[in-house]
């Protein structure tokens, strides 16, 4: 594979997501594996269902490797995201950010989480033993109402 | 023709992911006025709005080819 | 293998580390990764050489994760060392923390590559073009002159 | 007896990982003073000590079968 980003249905290889990053100028790489959580708030979930814009996602998920290489130092990124059903403890979501030194792989990899979770077209359903929701808002510190999500709004979260 | 794209549970109330208008010329708020009304889209004013993939406002025109989408609130990661 | 812990002179397997805190109570992992980077202040590295005090290092790697169960609600660590001559792009370190929401996943890790550089008996020779040398003291804060290193130490580097 | 570890520079200046000393009763320091001395471990002042693989300070009391290990500034990561 050619790119950096990618939506697939497939389990993602979490050793595919870091082997696009690892290069002999970074010491350092910082992974964020988002993985299906059985309990929210005292609620079981049974399974996950994503879904995606898959062009546009994958149109933003490159530009967020793109916002990350101009804020940080010599950053190389690479981001999956998993849709369609997905059980406990899969993978929705890896993240490998490689940097010569630790302290910017962190937050840079922190970065793209939070706007991920901002601006990227993906969505999941909660599957509950008394029903199913589509998620919106997960950060729910703001409404989405007519607005444009712009860079860094994440760093006021 | 202008393409609409639904997700999330937009595109389970409308029960289609993509439908297509004769909406050259009008804005996205006259879309969602004329032709959406229909559908009862409760939650359409919460959603972003995406045309040709790039996040845009309600006042933008649309002309033929476009792609409009709709964005509930993500909820990737 | 049972332990969460542990000292290798074979490649780390990256799965390995986190299939061992993967589990249904957790949304979130953090994987740290230390890979051997080519130039450090212009001066190029050869190859490294790692050497442990096996014994203890496991010892001190398995404080660092109680360390951190102490410190954050909700977590399971692992870590692998590895040890011997490591070239270019290879893994010296892998630090995997999976909590239920990502800010302490993060935060975690950080600690814990922290804590490692600080207090873990494990030593890098660099091999240059021109020479090699056992470093020491990477964090360059202090001396370690007649000193026992202390929990929470780091929080003030 | 008491067996003393080595690692990285010290290892290699000593020219063994593992020496064994009739130092049952003498503290650390003293194990350096004596013991020690005529390896010329110029840095060995900049090394923690551990005894039986947690750190300690030099003036700890060795007794036999206990296991000291010099530990000059670590660099793992």
């Amino acid at each position: 594979m050619d790119k950096n980003v990618w939506i697939t249905r497939e389990p993602i290889e979490i050793n595919d997501v870091i082997a696009k990053v690892v290069r002999p100028e970074a010491g350092a790489v910082n992974t964020f594996i988002g993985t299906v959580r059985e309990f929210t708030k005292g609620k079981r979930t049974l399974y996950l269902e994503y879904q995606a814009y898959v062009s546009m996602a994958e149109k933003k998920l490159a530009e967020i490797c793109d916002e990350i290489d101009q804020r940080w130092d010599n950053t190389e990124t690479a981001i999956a995201h998993r849709v369609g059903r997905l059980e406990i403890t899969d993978i929705a979501v890896v993240i490998a950010v490689s940097t010569p030194h630790r302290k910017d792989a962190f937050a840079a990899s922190r970065y793209a989480i939070e706007r991920i979770k901002e601006m990227v077209p993906i969505w999941k359903k909660e599957h509950w033993e008394d029903g199913d929701l589509w998620i919106g808002d997960q950060k729910q510190e703001k409404s989405y109402e007519n607005r444009i999500p712009v860079k860094g709004e994440m760093e006021n979260g | 023709m202008v393409d609409v794209l639904f997700f999330a549970e937009l595109q389970e109330l409308v029960g289609d992911e993509k439908l297509s208008f004769q909406a050259e010329g009008m804005t996205v708020k006259e879309l969602k006025a004329s032709a959406l009304a229909k559908y009862n889209l409760a939650n359409i004013d919460s959603a972003m709005i995406a045309v040709n993939e790039e996040y845009a406002d309600e006042d933008t025109v649309l002309a033929s080819g476009d792609i409009v989408a709709f964005i509930p609130p993500v909820s990737g990661g």
